[in-house]
């Protein structure tokens, strides 16, 4: 046939995503998070083995107790440890802002994809629905599915599913409605693939990277939703233990055992650190503007 | 313009009409009622009754939604179950406080977030700048309850400058200033933090950008560079954020409002809900999403000032 | 011979006004024709240039031929055929093949080059016992290694892209093949590279081509018959080699003279045309050129020209064309020694 | 006041995750007030890293070797400040793309006035008449207007006139167009090459035109280097380029191009093989891959500059002077 | 600025809703109420017993276990002009707020009266249905039995909310904002003794924390506060302060109920009774400041009941109940109102009862959802409650607590299904009964009803802690709310 043209670079997919994470260590800031997310993480996972006392068990007589060696983080308002309590609280915070947001992001993903590809009455009618979502009390609405499906972890988790996704929503309607007209899905129509083809197999690879970066920076938001509707009562059932709950347990004895708020609101602060700077990173190295370039 | 405001208007309208039905739905949902709640025991059941009635409860779901706009047309927000006074009059005492509360902070944390947000992208990769992103993100971690708690202590309790509580005597200007600093503070410091880690987002976008390298080119100083060239453009994404802020804001501010005492929407609506005073509370997230819309739209509109490719859009 | 393709009357609006404008507003702005009344038609096997400059409506006219624009008036004939429904259409695209003008871009851009050379095939349900050894025979035809299948299209290069773009759209076998800009971006080595392997493929399967493009230099050698646009509009069609050696549309003539000659003993001391190109959005009354027209006359800023026949399978838009007489020709052949140099 | 440019040794190279991509490699460059310097060269052969080290504007991740003497000072030995001070005020860059070459939210008129910045003589209404001269000059009616507009209400072709008058506003010594009609129609580009002509008239410092388009260097330049692979494989006076190429690189680009033939070509000429990779540069020849008459040093050593004229040079081991 | 002056400030937990007495909501528009309007008589400081003495009446009398006769004090007049308070007024204010037809919440109080007859301008006799002893301090110094302007309250049309057509009290309303601040000033025409304080300020304060810090900040002279704040004030109090500790009459217990399916058999209930370790809450909880109660009735008085019938947990016992009632594996759900103190109960008889063997499950729900729970008319949920932790504020008269749980108020408030109709005689007995020493072994009796029901575990009446300035003496009523009327200024 013709002058074939040579293999220019040897860069293999594995190998540029390997390159990737090395790249996304080198940060510094990144590295931190990194660690934190992932110490984070273990935590939560092996929760039963790191905490040295069970969070649930009550010492009325101990209570209040400020750190020592034998409660490094003290005691709370019933004489349990804080810092099994934090430990657990990391398993619940972490299940509850992953497991939420996840279910946000799929259904934002899911929604803003039909929005920004179906038609456009349809798209009307669901960003119109996003809309009124998001400027709904959250608490008449965290009331309303509260009080239909009891207090609890999975009420939890669909409150804040419920209350978020529409802003993915939008982000990817946005994404999708840039991406609608771009020759690539243009081309897909020439070849005569299937709406549903296109919104799985072209559209979503696209727009999920970004959402990906915006959901890992949410995660901290909302562990800090939950502690704000366990301000409200509406947080996990106790005697689960929480970072929310453990910062409004600290709240009534913020005067006289202000260490509770501080060991319950530094994990708090810590996660925020690396969950943004781990979401931050990933969107320097992952953003198609900033796509490693290809050596010539 | 005129065609794009009318639409947006006939949106936030639609809008409205949206949120006030998932409200009713959400009533219809949620159980309780306001004399259980207010009396517990005392409660009678004739009471219970009454004031369902007055709250026009009995009736059907789709009449209620058409009598609330009906009467909300004629300025008619209803009545609180049990003062029996305007929602309106209650809505109209506790708004300007939490107004001019989110606006405040909203302006310091503007006012300091902002610029934080350039320092930190002049001098990025610099220890400066790391200290200011630990800072920044550090700090939106932080509640607001610890802010507010531990400033009393020490502006209020310890050092005397500052009222602990209230929103100020009425008609004293100086009073009602001083009265907002520590509230205004505490929502601003997280908020702060955002909106310089936003602001140093999108101005690192921006300072990518080819016409950045063109005024470099020209030997622009850097300072000048950041300030005009790439706050402009970078400053856009963030005023979409800080509305949508602003909105929550407003009725966040409870925790706050709650700690320093200052009567305002949060707190009324919180209030409402959990006492189950439905016209209060339908009243005020009907005004609160009208307040919600029209942020929204002034931040459109601000955008539209600040861009002329969005600007001519809006002219076509 | 009928044609592979006609095309009559055909015209693409994009409405500026949305809906709800339209029904508050009493006098909502006109959508404005992007592209304006073409008429052309393709046979079996031709390639025909499409040429106009930038935002003349060269990528749109292709993509309303395939559907992917919705014409506002006129009709599209393929293979003896009225393409009406969204079905015809549908068939229409079964038989032919489109090449974006960006070619990484048209390429989706988080599958691999072999799963993406195979799709028009898994996507028309043939049967394929082996996808990837499918995608080698296809990159071989094109003259891409074997291990391109597990590329990612952004790490092709331009010219790279192009030849996968050629393979998917010629996968299928199509009788028609309308290639937009197929070698923009790419340097002059590698669009010979290219345009060599479509006319290899071309004369092996024996298709019909449009090729859009701006680039003279690159046309002349590829097609047989051109079409010269301008604000959306034909301006002049006609057999490539008559229509580079005696132009009849004064633009025409522009776009010839305007091309700069890699000879620095040929310098054109004076460029051929003066003025910003007009925008569709406002088009210029009359013949639409007359605002760089050098040899415009009073009718041409009143009076819109018709699209005309002037004999030998060329037709022209333009009230004064440069052959036909005796006082023009002189006018032309002034204006050309003013221009060209030496 | 203006001066003569010349780099010698210099070499960039781009640290990237990848590995170091070696864009450009021992380049010697020189250029006298009054001339016209044509770089041209395929796409990613280090064109436009090559006037971007000029103009000291290189990326983070650039790293540079080698020297830029202009006017007899080491620009590499310069602090930043007064490198920036140097920019805009000696040196000024037309950039590649018109159309984002201007930041979208302020007005052109606003931009000219700060691109003026050096000039603490002027008053702002002194910048503005000096912005409204030039715009004329370089062709655009109603520059009083067009001061008030936003980039993206201008044409293409437009912006790309209002760079060039911005970069002639701060009287440059060195004047460097990257590209400065790739991304226009044929028509455009032939007004703004006749405007690029006319402004040498009257200008005395140097001009750099970068172009892979072989036409454009041909109808504006007096001399050019040609860049292969990040190398300028041959300089020379514009007609011993085009009319005595040697480097078969210079030979094999200029038969490539369709515009030097009138009659219809059934096959279109190419250079077989691809360009190396910049990561690892080939040791020998950076064409020796490509070229039809490589022998058997050309693998491995690298060809030495030959001088042919005065000012005529190619890097290859088959030439001779 | 300070309590030295002529101003006292007072902080409250909320805003007034309504001063018309009638449709009052709580204790804090009482406080209001006590300042602006005048009852027969008033009660002492809950710390001395809470003695009635008169007030507003110069004669108060018991003439038979049917009637009262009252007389007016000289000289109390009605502000807008109305005139004088005549015995006219009182018998409207009674006999409105005992209307059925007025659906008031506080009509139960009046629910003994017959009529008042009114003798001449000042005098009048209160007539009975049945004997009803607590009148003197459930009915007559409280809300219910303050008296309102008849011509005034006719004049705007039988009813009004936040702006009372005519007051008599010995302050004025003069101020309000709304949420924030209450301020009451000296009635110039009030005929009484003059109250100490010539201005009352009443700062709407929600949070315990906040109200606490206000104080340190000198913000106001007198609050309750938080009772987990109580030890580290007791220990380092803030200058110039007094800390008040009470029992307040708010009353809390767990309730099992005998109509959910899980807890028919009394066996199964006693094994909860013996599970729950009260002593852990009132440590955990409320730092030991109150005492274990032995029922409704306030522990120290003299109707308390001596002692539980299970006076401490014995997890073995209640082992064995359950064995014996042949049930493993007991799951039950505790449910419980949103608070921290509530939610910190509900943890500790979570835990205790695990030690009994016993699953619990914690299922909060705000204050509104948590009474819809157990309310027959919102369905059958009622009958599937377990347990769940209650408080009612009480009164001073054992019949007051003891009236919920009367069978009538299954699915209402009598959360236990406790059913016994020996109970329902003796409350009726126990109201129309005047002799003490019968009434306490009425209440006594009642209560181990109660107990031996397996239907309660009683726990404690909750503290009341207040800080106030040293500068004067309060005077708290038993709902624990100040009559700052009657607030002394210390020589
Ligand atoms: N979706 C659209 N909505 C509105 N206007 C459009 C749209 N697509 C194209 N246009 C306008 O239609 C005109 C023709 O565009 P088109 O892309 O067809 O030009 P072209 O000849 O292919 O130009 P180029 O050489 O730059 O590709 C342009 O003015 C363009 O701005
Ligand atoms: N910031 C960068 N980081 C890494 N590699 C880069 C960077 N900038 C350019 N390169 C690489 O350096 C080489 C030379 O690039 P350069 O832009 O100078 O080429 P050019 O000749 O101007 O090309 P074109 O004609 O496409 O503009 C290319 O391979 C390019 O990919
Ligand atoms: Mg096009
Ligand atoms: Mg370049």
């Amino acid at each position: 046939m013709m002058s074939s043209v040579a293999e220019a670079s040897p860069i293999t997919p594995d190998r540029q995503r390997l390159v990737l994470l090395r790249a996304l260590l080198a940060a510094p800031f990144t590295r931190v998070a990194l660690i934190l997310v992932a110490g984070f993480l273990v935590t939560a996972i092996f929760a039963p083995w790191l905490a040295p006392y069970s969070p649930v068990k009550i010492d009325v007589l101990h209570k209040l107790q400020p750190p020592s060696a034998e409660h490094w983080f003290g005691t709370d308002h019933l004489g349990r440890d804080l810092l099994s309590r934090v430990i657990y609280g990391a398993r619940t915070a972490l299940t509850i802002a992953m497991v939420s947001v996840a279910i946000a992001g799929a259904i934002g993903l899911l929604l803003g994809l039909i929005a920004g590809y179906g038609p456009r009455w349809l798209d009307a009618i669901l960003v119109l629905a996003f809309d009124s979502m998001n400027s709904l009390p959250m608490i008449m609405f965290a009331l309303a599915i509260i009080t239909v499906l009891g207090a609890g972890t999975g009420t939890l988790i669909i409150v804040i599913a419920a209350t978020s996704f529409p802003s993915y929503a939008r982000l990817i309607r946005a994404q999708t409605l840039a991406l609608k007209n771009s020759d690539y899905i243009l081309a897909e129509r020439l070849l005569d693939a299937s709406a549903a083809r296109i919104i799985f197999i072209h559209l979503l690879p696209n727009v999920v990277g970004p959402l990906i970066i915006l959901l890992s920076m949410d995660i901290p938001v909302v562990i800090m939703v939950e502690a704000g509707l366990s301000f409200l009562g509406l947080g996990v059932r106790p005697p689960t233990p929480s970072w929310g709950s453990i910062l409004y347990d600290g709240y009534t004895s913020i005067r006289s055992a202000p260490f509770m708020v501080i060991f319950g609101g530094l994990p708090l602060v810590l996660a925020t650190l690396g969950f943004t700077f781990l979401g931050e990173g990933l969107r320097d190295y992952l953003d198609p503007r900033l796509q490693l370039r290809r050596p010539a | 313009m005129l065609a794009y405001a009318v639409k947006r208007i006939g949106l936030g309208l639609l809008i409205l009409v949206l949120v006030m039905v998932a409200m009713y739905a959400a009533v219809f949902l949620v159980p309780g009622d306001p004399a259980t709640v207010a009396l517990g025991p005392r409660a009678t059941p004739e009471l219970k009754r009454l004031l369902i009635e007055r709250m026009g409860l009995d009736q059907p779901v789709w009449w209620q939604i058409v009598e609330f706009f009906r009467n909300a047309l004629t300025g008619n927000l209803g009545y609180d179950v049990w003062s029996n006074r305007p929602v309106s009059t209650l809505v109209m005492e506790a708004l300007p406080n939490t107004l001019i509360l989110g606006l405040t902070a909203l302006a310091v944390a503007l006012l300091i977030g902002v610029p934080l947000g350039c320092l930190s992208v002049m001098r990025r990769g610099t220890a400066a700048d790391a200290a200011i992103g630990v800072l920044s993100v550090g700090v939106i971690a932080v509640p607001s309850f610890v802010v507010a708690i531990y400033s009393l202590l020490l502006f209020a309790v310890t050092l005397r400058w500052l009222p602990a509580i209230g929103a100020g005597e009425a008609g004293d200007l100086f009073s009602q200033a001083r009265a907002l600093v520590m509230p205004a503070a505490a929502i601003a410091l997280g908020w702060i933090g955002y909106i310089a880690r936003m602001v140093r987002a999108s101005m690192m976008e921006v300072m990518g950008e080819p016409h950045i390298r063109t005024a470099r080119s020209f030997g622009l100083p850097e300072w000048k560079i950041v300030s005009k060239y790439a706050l402009r453009i970078a400053i856009i994404p963030t005023i979409s954020l800080v509305a949508v802020g602003l909105g929550s804001i407003l009725s966040s501010a409870v925790f706050v409002e709650a700690v320093f005492a200052r009567p305002g929407i949060g707190k009324l609506i919180t209030d409402a809900v959990s006492t189950r005073n439905y016209p209060v509370v339908m009243g005020t997230v009907l005004i609160m999403t009208a307040i919600y819309v029209s942020i929204t739209i002034a931040a459109d509109l601000l955008i539209a000032r600040l861009d002329p490719r969005v600007r001519d859009v809006f002219r076509g | 011979m009928s044609p592979l393709l006609a095309v009559e009357d055909l015209s693409v609006s994009f409405v500026r006004s949305s809906l709800l404008d339209r029904l508050i507003n009493p006098f909502p702005l006109p959508g404005f024709n992007v592209v304006d009344g073409v008429t052309l038609s393709l046979m079996p096997a031709e390639t025909l240039g499409l040429v106009g400059e930038s935002g003349s409506g060269k990528t749109t006219l292709a993509r309303t031929i395939l559907g992917l624009i919705r014409a506002a008036a006129g009709r599209i004939v393929f293979e003896g055929r009225d393409v009406q429904t969204p079905a015809d259409f549908r068939a229409m695209r079964r038989r032919s093949a489109m090449m974006f003008q960006d070619p990484v871009a048209s390429l989706s851009p988080r599958l691999r080059v072999g799963t993406l050379l195979t799709e028009p095939q898994v996507i028309q349900g043939l049967p394929m016992p082996d996808r990837r050894a499918a995608a080698k025979a296809l990159l071989a035809l094109v003259g891409l290694p074997a291990s391109f299948v597990d590329r990612f299209p952004h790490e092709l290069s331009g010219g790279q892209a192009r030849r996968v773009g050629v393979a998917r759209a010629l996968a299928m076998k199509p009788h028609l093949l309308l290639a937009d800009e197929p070698t923009a971006g790419l340097d002059v080595s590698v669009q010979g590279d290219v345009l060599n392997l479509i006319g290899e493929l071309k004369r092996e399967l024996g298709f019909a081509a449009m090729i859009v493009t701006h680039n003279l230099a690159m046309i002349r050698h590829v097609s047989d018959r051109l079409a010269i646009m301008y604000l959306g509009r034909l301006v002049e069609t006609g057999p490539t080699q008559e229509v580079f050696s005696a132009p009849l549309h004064p633009y025409t003539a522009t776009l010839i003279r305007s091309e700069p000659i890699p000879d620095p003993r040929r310098r054109s001391h004076k460029p051929a045309v003066t003025g910003e190109i007009p925008s569709v959005f406002r088009r210029p009354s009359g013949c639409e050129f007359h605002t760089r027209c050098p040899l415009v006359q009073s009718r041409c800023k009143t009076e819109a020209p018709v699209y005309r026949p002037m004999g030998a399978g060329r037709m022209v838009r333009c009230h004064f064309p440069l052959q036909t007489g005796g006082q023009e020709r002189e006018a032309v052949s002034r204006a050309s020694a003013n221009q060209r140099g030496n | 006041m203006s001066g003569a440019l010349a780099a010698s040794g210099l070499s960039v190279r781009y640290e990237t995750p990848h590995g170091s991509v070696h864009a450009l490699r021992h380049v010697d460059i020189e250029a006298h007030p009054g001339e016209v310097i044509g770089i041209v060269g395929e796409s990613g052969c280090g064109k436009s890293t090559l006037v971007t080290a000029l103009a000291n504007l290189l990326p983070a991740n650039a790293r540079i070797d080698g020297s830029i003497r202009y006017n007899g000072v080491d620009l590499a030995k310069l602090d930043a400040h007064r490198q920036r001070l140097l920019r805009g005020d000696e040196i000024a860059l037309v950039g590649q793309d018109p159309m984002t070459a201007f930041n979208p939210v302020l007005t052109i008129g606003d931009q000219l006035v700060d691109f003026q910045h050096h000039r603490k003589d002027l008053s702002r209404a002194q910048k503005r008449a000096r912005i409204a001269a030039m715009l004329g000059r370089v062709g655009i009616a109603d520059a009083e207007r067009r001061m008030r507009s936003y980039p993206h209400e201008l044409s293409g072709g437009m912006r790309q006139r209002v760079a060039i008058a911005a970069a002639l506003l701060t009287d440059p010594g060195l004047l460097i167009a990257d590209e400065p009609t790739t991304a226009l129609d044929v028509t455009m580009e032939a007004q703004i090459i006749h405007l690029l002509r006319e402004l040498r008239r009257d200008y005395n410092g140097i001009i750099i035109v970068v172009s892979h388009h072989l036409g454009v260097i041909a109808e504006l330049c007096d001399r050019v280097y040609v860049m292969y692979a990040g190398e300028v494989v041959e300089g020379g006076e514009v007609d011993a380029i085009f009319h005595d190429p040697r480097h078969p690189y210079t030979q094999a680009l200029l038969a490539c191009d369709p515009a030097r033939f009138h009659e219809r070509l059934d096959r279109l000429p190419t250079i077989p093989g691809a360009l190396p990779s910049l990561t690892q540069p080939p040791v020998g020849c950076v064409y020796a891959p490509r070229c039809g008459r490589g022998f058997a040093p050309c693998k491995t050593v690298a060809p030495p500059l030959v001088k042919l004229t005065a000012c005529h040079a190619a890097r290859c081991h088959a030439v001779t002077s | 600025w300070s309590a030295a002056g002529d101003t006292l400030r007072i902080r409250m937990e909320g805003d007034l809703q309504t001063l018309d007495p009638a449709f009052m909501i709580g204790g804090i528009e009482d406080v209001m109420m006590r300042g602006i309007y005048v009852s027969l008589n008033r009660l002492g400081d809950l710390r001395q017993g809470s003695p009635w003495s008169l007030w507003g009446a110069e004669k108060l009398k018991l003439k038979d276990p049917k009637t009262i006769a009252f007389t007016l004090i000289d000289g109390l007049k009605w502000s807008n002009g109305l005139g004088p308070v005549t015995a006219e007024d009182v018998k409207f204010s009674y006999e409105r707020i005992a209307d059925p037809k007025l659906s008031s919440p506080w009509a139960y109080q009046f629910e003994k009266l017959d009529r008042v007859e009114v003798v001449d301008a000042r005098s009048g006799i209160i007539h009975l249905k049945d004997p009803y002893q607590p009148i003197f301090v459930t009915s007559l110094p409280y809300y219910g039995g303050h008296i309102i302007s008849r011509a005034g309250t006719e004049k705007a049309g039988g009813k009004f909310t936040t702006e009372p057509p005519a007051t008599c009290g010995p302050y004025l309303f003069s101020d309000w904002q709304q949420k924030q601040k209450v301020t009451l000033t000296a009635n110039p025409d009030w005929p009484g003794p003059k109250p100490d304080f010539g201005k009352v300020e009443i700062y709407v304060v929600a949070d315990d924390q906040a109200a606490q810090l206000a104080y340190e900040a000198d913000a106001f002279d007198y609050t309750k506060i938080a009772i987990s704040a109580t030890k580290a004030v007791k220990a380092k109090p803030p200058a110039n302060t007094s800390l008040i500790e009470a029992q307040s009459t708010r009353y809390v217990w767990l309730t099992i109920n005998m109509l959910s399916p899980r807890l028919k058999d009394r066996k199964v209930r006693q094994a909860v009774q013996y599970g729950v370790d009260v002593g852990q809450i009132l440590t955990g909880v409320y730092d030991d400041l109150t005492k274990r109660s032995t029922g409704v009735v306030q522990p120290g008085t003299k109707f308390a009941r001596p002692s539980n019938l299970i006076a401490a947990p014995d997890y073995e016992k209640s082992a064995a109940l359950l064995a014996e009632a042949g049930v493993s594996d007991l799951s039950l759900t505790l449910t419980v109102m949103n608070d921290s103190i509530r939610t910190a109960t509900a943890q500790i008889i979570q835990a205790s009862l695990e030690q009994a063997g016993i699953k619990v499950e914690i299922q909060p729900y705000d204050e509104a959802a948590f009474w819809g729970v157990g309310d027959k008319t919102q369905g059958d949920g009622y009958k599937n409650i377990d347990l769940a932790l209650m408080d009612f504020a009480g009164g001073v008269d054992p019949s007051e607590n003891l009236v919920w749980f009367r069978p009538d108020q299954i699915g209402a408030y009598n959360w236990s299904g406790f059913d016994s109709p020996e109970f329902e005689t003796g409350y009726q007995q126990l109201v129309a009964e005047s002799d003490e020493a019968k009434r306490i072994a009425l209440s006594n009796r009642m209560e181990d009803l109660m107990e031996q029901s397996g239907g309660f575990v009683f726990i404690c009446h909750q503290p009341l802690v207040a800080i106030h300035k040293t500068a004067f003496e309060p005077v708290i009523y038993p709902d624990g709310h100040p009559n700052p009327v009657l607030f002394k200024k210390t020589a």
